[in-house]
């Protein structure tokens, strides 16, 4: 395996507000090679967003409180994103690291074309007159495979399709060769025939600029499509960690197990009843002790002493790459993976 | 715009101190007579006037009828055929030959009036001013419809017949209609104009003071558009006149001394600016920040204090008797106070006092008068009896008295009486809308309650005031006037307040029954031709119309004048109640 | 784009003629009597009756309003004989107080009120605009409440007192002189002097005006900068200043467009207050005089008709522009 | 299935104190010290002009009466501060002395009387037009629409002033009121007329944008009648929108009353509102400062303690901030 | 053989578009839902799916008679209600409901969920046994909210219990058929199993037919008995459910399903994938001949200029497509 290009470590972001102080991602840990596709996993809420915003550099430094780290490591030198001065995180944004967003027509200017918007992109870095710069959009518009890029450069964002649309944020986030490409939802707000065509172009993009991805998502199906390892995230914390395979065919995570045993899937024609997990998120203002996932989790009276309630769990290396933040013993988890019905 | 002030626009007559001069209570000696009279006058500079209206009214020579506008345009840009002496004291009130050789010469019991024209008075455009000339100016008050707002004495007084509606069958020089009527009546031979009269005119002469008189090329002629763009043949011309901006008069270089024994031109340039807002003048008055100017409005009441309190400006400022009455004519008329006893109620809650002090106290606003005619019109006035001579009279209103004519008018007019002390109806007052009416307003009201009667008021546009007050439908109970004899004889005071039905009577006194006989008395001492006996039936008059209470609490006025210490010459020109204009030079 | 222009136009126009008819059959059923109040001080019923000839009001309202619009073209005799003259076109009418034409006094009034308003439109614009950035970027600091008090003190502070205020102490410390003061200068002939002449006016307008661009640009900048594509542009590594004068202020300025050219057109039919204060002499003076003082009803006809004007007009100049501004409302 | 229910309250118990939409804005509104004290400072000086007639009598003063004592020969206030006394707290009115404090306690409620008459009326126009057309739509909309633009685009303020005098004569000559009762019926009259659009407008674009809310075709897929969808659906979620205008409107409209009775249309003299107060001030800046201070001070401090109440509201009201 | 519960035939909504101005002037028309014939059987579940703009949810609105049909016949249990007045319409409506996708949207925040729930009562004229608040409460605890909650405002609640009151309120009047317009979409994953499973334990309770609008194949797969694929307004395919997913007909179909992703990552890998090309044409100038024919990858020159009929081609398997896969 490759040196990571990215390491988080212990990130914790917080928000304070009016009602208390809403601990967004706690204690965040973890690292993304160049080539390599990490895939964050969550619902609404469980932090996932936050901590790439984070790496970023992209949260508001004063209502935001940021710990940790997440370092870069550049060929310059190594950068720690969180705790770098303002302005050279400033300059490794859109270089080292870029981001594509879920709603690309809010996250596209709408007074300018998109050809001003990526030759600005590429002005940034690059020496070049404005001409340049349009001619690089251009190339970049091809590249993500929009048809008559030369002319659809001089056209403005409501012009074009949603699809089309993210294509252009992606040939943005692009202009530059990022080492790093961080996708917040990318397909969210897509149908699903435009969806295949822009995971394939992400597919395309990191083969071509060979960069290290992380992939912000809540659908499992992407997720299985593209990634190489995943996190799954639940109220702030990151719960499994593993490679692709293992997550799904071996989860280590009652809420995992549970995610994926409520899904309904287009291939399985059976029928069978979903099995739900009940109950909501907890607020993350007033997390419980113990496990955040203990009111939702059948298991945990299988966990002796109430730990549950008291003890954060850690997240261990359950198995070989394999991480899991649960007081279940493995063969516990095991039995509930291979029985789904009669263990939750 | 200070009420006083901008009222002064609308009073409509100035007076002639008297041509007898004998009896005259001599205008200017109140508060030192001013003016630096030792000092020569320069010639040169730039003299300015401040005013906060647009505009003159008019400056059509036959529609200008306030006192001061036609001191001021006879003083620069037009020539009478006669003119008031250009001098300080009863002199002023005197009248010598302008354009014409002669103050006229009376014919046929002063039913024909001949004036030789002077020669070598010319043009701004350097033609000379002929008799046609004249002929064509006297016409034009004729065509009533273009120049209004003129006097009307040539229309009424010449030989010319009137319709059935009481207009003149001569239509006026534009549409032309009894152009023949006309021609009978003004005739030139030479340089002499001969007017016929219809009725014998004693006095016609001083009519003839007005700048209606004065003459018009033809040629020049624009109808309205005359008012903007008169023809000059005094010792200025206008070079610019923008309303609301400024008039600039520059001297007419074809005018010469030598053709004019009235005039003495001193400033090169004569600017009047318009629109300044009273602050700003009272500031430079206050200031002295202009000194070459000359405000032509008066100062408000309160930095009118502080300006006549002042020993720097000693030599800056005039305080005088000035011509007019300011008085509220009861409307008598059926419906509205028609009811002597409400008359004499209003007459009686009255407070004088706070009115007075109000617009400046007894120094600078007035007195409590007892006549529609005013003591330094001489001869004509007489105290009368009754009303502020009554016993229960008080300057600051007596209420108690009022209540007891209130009570007799419960009997004597129920419908009247009941109206008026019903709070949730009342009589009327019209007021012209400014600040200090207004003002006043508010004292009237409180003195109106302070007797238990109600008073509403109906403010109207002062610039259509009069006009409005002129339609007898829209006329109040009450409303507000001013007047200032036209000359010496209240010939221009009785009948045009009281005997006419003209829009200037505002007592719609037609209706009272008493009127038949006061009209006929009134006709009579019009015509008469001894002026002693004369003078007694216009004081006979005046004390009836007081007794009626035609007329309610007149002021006899006072008029205050300042200017800037660089302007010299000022004096009080007692028949225009104003400036003498064209005396006034800057200081080197 | 031409076909849009076309059909905006033609409708401004419908609404013109339209606020013009209703404004002339309001008048036309007042209770004033025009030709009495212009008769002059000797009126008799023949006289008001000539009068009304002259004026033109003896004929029915339809036909009055007809003589209107063609004097609009072909201009309009007044006066009959050798009084006749005539109001070139486009003659909005006669007035008989001030014996001129009204076009030729909405002429020399229009530049005043044209000066008066660009200049406080220009003041109150970079002093709202630079106060509600300044708010925005310092939000909750002392810098944003300054501003806030600056806000409510403008919204609150009527004209009529700020600009008598302003008024006096300018006469106190002898900031302007007060014969020449409000006397049209030209700009071209004399920057300066027209500049120091509105000054004070302009200043008095624009503590009016300029709180609520303040207001408006302090929220308008605060949501803009939560949009998503300002996020995308700091993603993109562009510094803050870019940020701000690039991305965040071009959106969120783009709305004051319409307010401000609303604005713009209401001043344009007069400012009567700060006209009237400082002596200015340009329609809002020449209107309110007009009502107050003369009630010459073809001076307020005409300033009440060129008010509606600007606006109906101006509101086609916003919507074009904003076209221009955001691409999206562009039509194709 | 009762698995899920019994978690499901839990949760919802744990993270959401039970507030009703009102209590949240009250609770917001409650937080903001300066809408509290403004809000006090406004309702003291409303209850003050109601209470004029009170007030006074209890201070032994009237409106109408003139105090001549206070006043020396040239009808300058005695003593200094324009004659502030004990019997005359805020001094007395130089011309005429009447008492300062009776004159801004009735003249306030003039202007009060008619913002808030012209306020509720015209918001309560625009409602009712702009929900029906909201809801609507069609034909009605249409011709409404272009009616209030057409509205919108009338010089109002110009209007008013050319029209407030002929038409005072008429609302007299029609006995609908008479006097300042007539000019204020006129006022009032213009400003509604010229106001509702305004208020129609955004009504109307908000109820557009709801109907096509799924709250309002739930109602709909109910067989819920216009009336109950306008009545219980729709107005509902305007009170706020209509009670910031209201809030916004009020100190808007009780300037306008000033500056339009400083320019002299309107309420005339006898009665007193700011801005005959205050035109009549002028003329005295000089020689009675106060006079010109006081009644200033008094204005701008309603008008702010207004316009930050009306902050407040809007802050509490605020949708944004709203959890809806 | 039963009667449908809903039978829709030539079922057409056009909406105008218009340009502002003076005189709003029509722009264009769309042509949302262009012909749909189809029928729903008691206790039926049909799913409806499509992409956005496919005109699925004008279907469900237009069904339900909240947008006038342009034209076709709605055949509500035998009866045509096309023309039915609002008034006629009143009682009919306890019988047909809807539940809507955004559950913050649908439920008028200044209500409580009491009077939310219990206007359904109200508007109808009903008085439920045992009166409205002990049945709203009753309800309540069906759909698995705490009964005390009664006076609480929509926003105390989260996605997932906001959409328990919209399934309360739909089924209050126990109604025959029940338009359910992606009625888990805006639910997080975790949640939406939880009212997929309410629905379907409704279903089996009450026994009412389903008209499931969705974009999410997975869903509508896991719930419907019968599924129709839309697209442009128009139906492509409808088939049995099991028919539908395991041997799709329609070219549209096929990419529809084969773009899904799978949670599995070895089949994923293994999976055939067809990526359509481009975007979906406007609706207001739909494509001629078949709609599909700009980004169908079979297309041929028929496809441009014929349309497909939808045509029966097997036993519950409708299809219209000129060039179809094989079975």
């Amino acid at each position: 395996m490759t040196s990571p290009f990215l390491e988080v470590k212990n990130l914790t972001v917080s928000f304070p507000t009016e009602d208390g102080l809403v601990r967004a991602s706690n204690d965040i840990s973890f690292t993304v090679a160049r080539g390599e596709t990490l895939a964050v996993v969550g619902e609404s809420g469980s932090g996932k967003s936050v901590t790439s915003l984070a790496v970023m550099g992209l949260h508001n430094r004063r209502s935001a409180q940021i710990s940790g780290e997440a370092i870069l490591h550049l060929e310059s030198g190594d950068v720690d994103t969180i705790s770098a001065p303002e302005d050279v995180v400033r300059k490794l944004r859109g270089k080292s690291m870029a981001m594509i967003f879920q709603d690309p027509m809010s996250a596209l200017h709408p007074y300018y074309t998109v050809g001003d918007q990526i030759s600005e992109a590429w002005g940034l870095y690059n020496e070049g007159s404005k001409k340049d710069g349009i001619k690089r959009a251009i190339e970049m518009l091809e590249l993500v495979g929009i048809p008559e890029a030369a002319k659809r450069v001089n056209e403005f964002p409501h012009q074009f399709s949603g699809g089309m649309r993210q294509r252009v944020m992606i040939g943005m986030a692009l202009v530059n060769n990022p080492s790093l490409l961080i996708a917040d939802e990318p397909t969210t707000a897509l149908d699903v025939t435009v969806q295949s065509q822009i995971l394939q172009l992400l597919r395309d993009m990191q083969k071509e600029f060979n960069m290290a991805v992380i992939l912000i998502t809540h659908d499992l199906g992407v997720v299985a499509e593209v990634a190489d390892r995943v996190c799954v995230m639940y109220a702030g914390k990151i719960v499994e960690q593993a490679q692709i395979d293992d997550i799904y065919y071996v989860p280590d995570h009652p809420y995992t197990i549970g995610l994926l045993n409520s899904i309904p899937r287009v291939d399985q024609l059976d029928g069978r009843r979903l099995l739900a997990i009940p109950g909501q998120p907890p607020s993350l203002i007033s997390l419980p002790t113990g496990c955040a996932f203990r009111a939702r989790c059948s298991l945990s009276h299988l966990v002796p002493n109430n730990l549950c309630a008291t003890k954060v769990p850690d997240l261990d290396e359950k198995l070989t790459g394999h991480f899991s933040r649960c007081h279940l013993t493995e063969a516990q988890l095991s039995k509930a993976r291979t029985a789904p019905g009669d263990a939750l | 715009m200070s009420g006083t002030k901008m009222a002064r626009g609308h009073f409509r007559r100035r007076l002639v101190a008297s041509t007898a001069a004998t009896a005259l209570i001599a205008a200017g000696v109140l508060v030192g007579t001013a003016s630096g009279a030792s000092a020569k006058p320069v010639s040169g500079g730039t003299l300015y006037f401040i005013t906060n209206a647009q505009q003159f009214d008019n400056v059509d020579p036959a529609r200008v009828y306030t006192g001061r506008d036609i001191a001021f345009f006879n003083s620069y840009l037009y020539r009478n055929l006669v003119s008031y002496k250009p001098v300080k004291g009863a002199a002023g009130s005197s009248l010598v030959a302008d354009l014409a050789t002669n103050t006229g010469v009376p014919s046929n019991s002063a039913k024909v009036w001949k004036f030789t024209l002077r020669p070598g008075v010319a043009w701004e455009d350097g033609k000379a001013v002929t008799c046609a000339d004249v002929k064509y100016g006297v016409s034009r008050p004729f065509a009533a419809d273009v120049i209004t707002n003129g006097p009307q004495y040539l229309v009424d007084a010449l030989a010319i017949p009137k319709l059935a509606d009481g207009s003149s069958a001569y239509k006026g020089p534009y549409k032309k209609t009894g152009q023949e009527l006309f021609d009978k009546a003004v005739t030139c031979t030479g340089t002499t104009v001969t007017f016929k009269l219809n009725r014998s005119f004693a006095d016609f002469n001083y009519a003839l003071t007005y700048p209606a008189g004065a003459p018009v090329p033809a040629a020049k002629d624009k109808g309205d558009k005359y008012d903007l763009r008169p023809f000059s043949d005094g010792p200025y011309k206008i070079a610019a006149y923008k309303i609301g901006d400024e008039m600039h008069l520059v001297r007419n270089t074809k005018w010469s001394q030598k053709s004019d024994t009235v005039r003495t031109p001193y400033p090169d340039d004569i600017v009047v600016r318009f629109g300044l807002d009273e602050n700003v003048r009272d500031q430079i008055m206050l200031d002295d920040s202009i000194p070459n100017t000359v405000n032509l409005d008066g100062l408000q009441p309160a930095n009118l204090r502080t300006f006549f309190a002042d020993p720097k400006r000693e030599s800056q400022r005039l305080n005088v008797i000035d011509p007019y009455i300011r008085y509220q004519a009861a409307n008598v008329s059926a419906g509205h106070l028609d009811c002597l006893d409400v008359r004499k109620a209003i007459f009686f809650a009255w407070n004088t006092q706070a009115l007075i002090d109000l617009a400046g106290g007894t120094v600078f606003y007035g007195v409590p008068g007892d006549s529609p005619v005013k003591s330094v019109l001489g001869l004509d006035y007489a105290p009368t009896k009754g009303n502020i001579h009554d016993p229960a009279y008080k300057i600051a209103g007596n209420p108690d008295e009022a209540k007891k004519y209130l009570a007799a008018a419960k009997t004597s007019c129920p419908a009247t009486y009941a109206r008026v002390t019903d709070p949730t109806k009342g009589f009327t007052e019209d007021l012209p809308k400014t600040a200090s009416q207004q003002k006043a307003s508010v004292l009237i009201q409180a003195a109106m309650k302070a007797a238990g009667m109600t008073v509403n008021f109906n403010f109207i546009p002062s610039g259509v005031y009069y006009a409005t007050l002129g339609d007898t439908t829209k006329q109040n109970d009450l409303s507000r006037a001013g007047w200032a004899a036209d000359w010496a004889n209240a010939s221009t005071v009785i009948p045009p307040l009281f005997s006419t039905p003209s829009s200037n009577n505002y007592t719609q006194n037609t209706n009272d029954p008493a009127f038949a006989a006061f009209k006929a008395k009134s006709d009579a001492a019009n015509a008469m031709t001894d002026r002693k006996a004369q003078a007694k039936a216009w004081q006979e008059l005046s004390q009836y119309a007081m007794d009626q209470y035609w007329i309610l609490n007149p002021i006899f006025g006072k008029g205050q004048e300042e200017w800037g210490s660089q302007v010299g010459g000022v004096y009080f020109w007692d028949p225009q109640g104003t400036f003498g204009f064209g005396q006034l030079y800057v200081k080197g | 784009m031409l076909k849009y222009l076309v059909r905006r136009l033609s409708a401004t126009l419908l609404v013109i003629t339209l606020v013009s008819m209703s404004v002339f059959i309001i008048f036309a059923y007042l209770p004033m009597d025009p030709a009495r109040l212009t008769c002059g001080k000797a009126c008799t019923p023949p006289i008001i009756e000539a009068n009304r000839h002259r004026l033109g009001l003896d004929v029915p309202v339809q036909i009055q309003y007809g003589r209107f619009v063609k004097g609009l073209f072909v201009g309009r005799e007044y006066g009959e004989g050798a009084a006749k003259f005539e109001c070139p076109a486009p003659a909005f009418g006669y007035s008989f107080n001030k014996h001129e034409c009204v076009a030729t006094l909405i002429a020399s009034a229009f530049p005043v009120t044209f000066s008066l308003a660009i200049g406080a439109f220009i003041l109150w614009l970079l002093l709202g605009v630079s106060l509600g950035v300044l708010a925005a970027k310092r939000q909750g600091k002392w810098q944003d409440k300054a501003s806030t008090v600056f806000v409510l003190v403008g919204i609150s502070l009527p004209t009529f007192i700020s600009g008598i205020l302003i008024l006096l102490l300018a006469l106190k410390f002898n900031l302007i002189n007060p014969i020449e003061m409000g006397r049209w200068v030209s700009p071209f002939t004399n920057p300066l002097g027209w500049a120091w002449n509105f000054i004070f006016p302009w200043i008095t307008l624009a503590l009016a005006f300029a709180a609520t661009y303040t207001r408006f640009t302090r929220s308008n900048v605060i949501e803009t900068s939560s949009e998503d594509y300002i996020r995308t542009a700091r993603a993109k590594g562009l510094s803050e200043k870019v940020i701000l004068r690039k991305h965040t202020l071009r959106a969120a300025l783009a709305p004051i467009v319409t307010i401000a050219g609303l604005d713009f057109a209401g001043l344009l039919g007069g400012a009567i207050i700060t006209e009237n204060i400082f002596n200015l002499p340009g329609l809002g003076r020449l209107s309110i005089r007009a009502v107050l003082i003369d009630y010459d009803l073809p001076v307020i006809l005409t300033t009440t008709l060129l008010a509606a004007t600007f606006v109906v007009v101006m509101n086609l100049i916003v919507d074009i522009l904003y076209a221009y501004i955001d691409p999206r409302v562009r039509v194709a | 299935m009762a698995d899920v229910a019994v978690v499901d309250s839990e949760v919802a118990d744990a993270t959401v104190v039970q507030r009703t939409p009102r209590q949240i804005a009250w609770m917001r509104f409650r937080r903001n010290k300066v809408g509290v004290i403004s809000a006090c400072v406004a309702l003291f000086f409303i209850f003050g002009a109601y209470l004029a007639p009170i007030i006074t009598r209890i201070l032994g003063l009237s409106n109408t009466k003139t105090y001549p004592e206070t006043l020396n020969g040239f009808a300058m206030p005695v003593g200094g501060a324009g004659g502030m006394s004990l019997s005359h707290p805020l001094g007395v009115e130089p011309g005429a002395g009447r008492d300062l404090l009776a004159l801004l306690l009735y003249g306030s409620r003039i202007s009060f009387s008619v913002a808030i008459i012209t306020s509720v009326a015209s918001i309560g126009l625009g409602m009712l037009i702009g929900i029906t057309t909201g809801y609507f739509r069609g034909k009605v909309d249409a011709i409404v629409g272009r009616f209030s633009d057409f509205l919108l685009s009338f010089p109002s303020t110009f209007m008013i002033i050319a029209l407030a005098l002929p038409l005072t004569q008429r609302v007299e000559a029609l006995h609908i009121a008479q006097d300042n009762g007539a000019r204020i019926v006129v006022l009032v009259v213009f400003f509604v007329f010229f106001g509702w659009p305004g208020f129609a407008r955004l009504v109307r674009s908000q109820a557009f944008s709801m109907r096509e809310r799924d709250f309002v075709m739930a109602a709909q897929a109910l067989g819920a009648s216009s009336w109950r969808i306008i009545t219980k659906e729709l107005l509902p979620n305007l009170w706020p929108t209509a009670i910031v205008f209201l809030s916004i409107s009020l100190p808007g409209y009780l300037a306008a009353e000033a500056v339009f009775s400083f320019l002299g249309v309107g309420v005339q003299a006898p009665a007193s509102t700011f801005g005959l107060v205050l035109s009549d001030a002028v003329t005295y800046w000089r020689d009675d400062p106060a006079y010109l201070i006081i009644p200033s001070a008094y204005l701008i401090i309603i008008v702010l303690s207004l316009n930050l109440l009306g902050d407040a509201i809007r802050d509490a009201l605020d949708p944004k901030n709203s959890p809806s | 053989m039963t009667e449908p519960i809903l039978k829709l035939e030539g079922l057409t909504k056009y909406f105008d578009t218009t340009a502002g101005g003076i005189f709003s002037r029509k722009k264009g028309t769309v042509k949302a839902v262009d012909g749909i014939d189809l029928e729903i059987m008691p206790g039926q579940t049909v799913g409806l799916v499509g992409e956005s703009g496919c005109g699925k949810t004008t279907v469900g609105r237009t069904v339900l008679k909240l947008y006038e049909p342009t034209s076709g016949k709605i055949v509500f249990e035998g009866r045509d209600i096309t023309n039915l007045s609002r008034h006629d319409m009143k009682p009919l409506r306890a019988q047909m409901q809807m539940i809507f996708q955004d559950p913050f949207a649908s439920l008028n925040p200044r209500q409580t969920v009491g009077s939310l729930i219990g206007a359904t009562f109200d508007i109808q004229g009903i008085t439920p046994p045992g009166g409205v608040k002990v049945e709203v409460e009753r309800l309540m605890e069906r759909v698995g909210l705490n009964p005390e909650h009664v006076n609480r405002y929509p926003h105390e609640f989260s996605g997932g219990q906001r959409q328990r009151i919209g399934v309360a309120r739909a089924i209050a009047l126990k109604p025959k058929l029940i338009v359910a317009d992606e009625p888990v979409s805006a639910l997080d994953v975790s949640i939406q199993a939880q009212v997929v499973n309410l629905l379907d334990d409704l279903q089996n309770e009450f026994g009412m037919s389903y008209l499931f609008v969705a974009h999410d194949l997975s869903v509508v797969q896991h719930i419907s008995d019968r599924v129709i694929v839309m697209y442009l307004g128009k139906i492509m395919e409808d088939a049995d459910k099991h028919d539908l997913f395991s041997s799709p007909r329609h070219p549209y179909t096929k990419a529809l399903l084969s773009a899904v992703p799978v949670p599995d990552p070895i089949k994923g890998r293994q999976r055939e994938r067809i990526i359509l090309q481009g975007d979906l044409p406007s609706p207001m100038n739909p494509p001629s001949g078949c709609v599909f024919n700009t980004r169908c990858w079979k297309v041929q020159e028929k496809c441009r200029t014929d349309v497909p009929a939808l045509i029966q081609i097997a036993p519950n398997h409708r299809l219209a497509c000129h060039f179809p896969e094989p079975a």
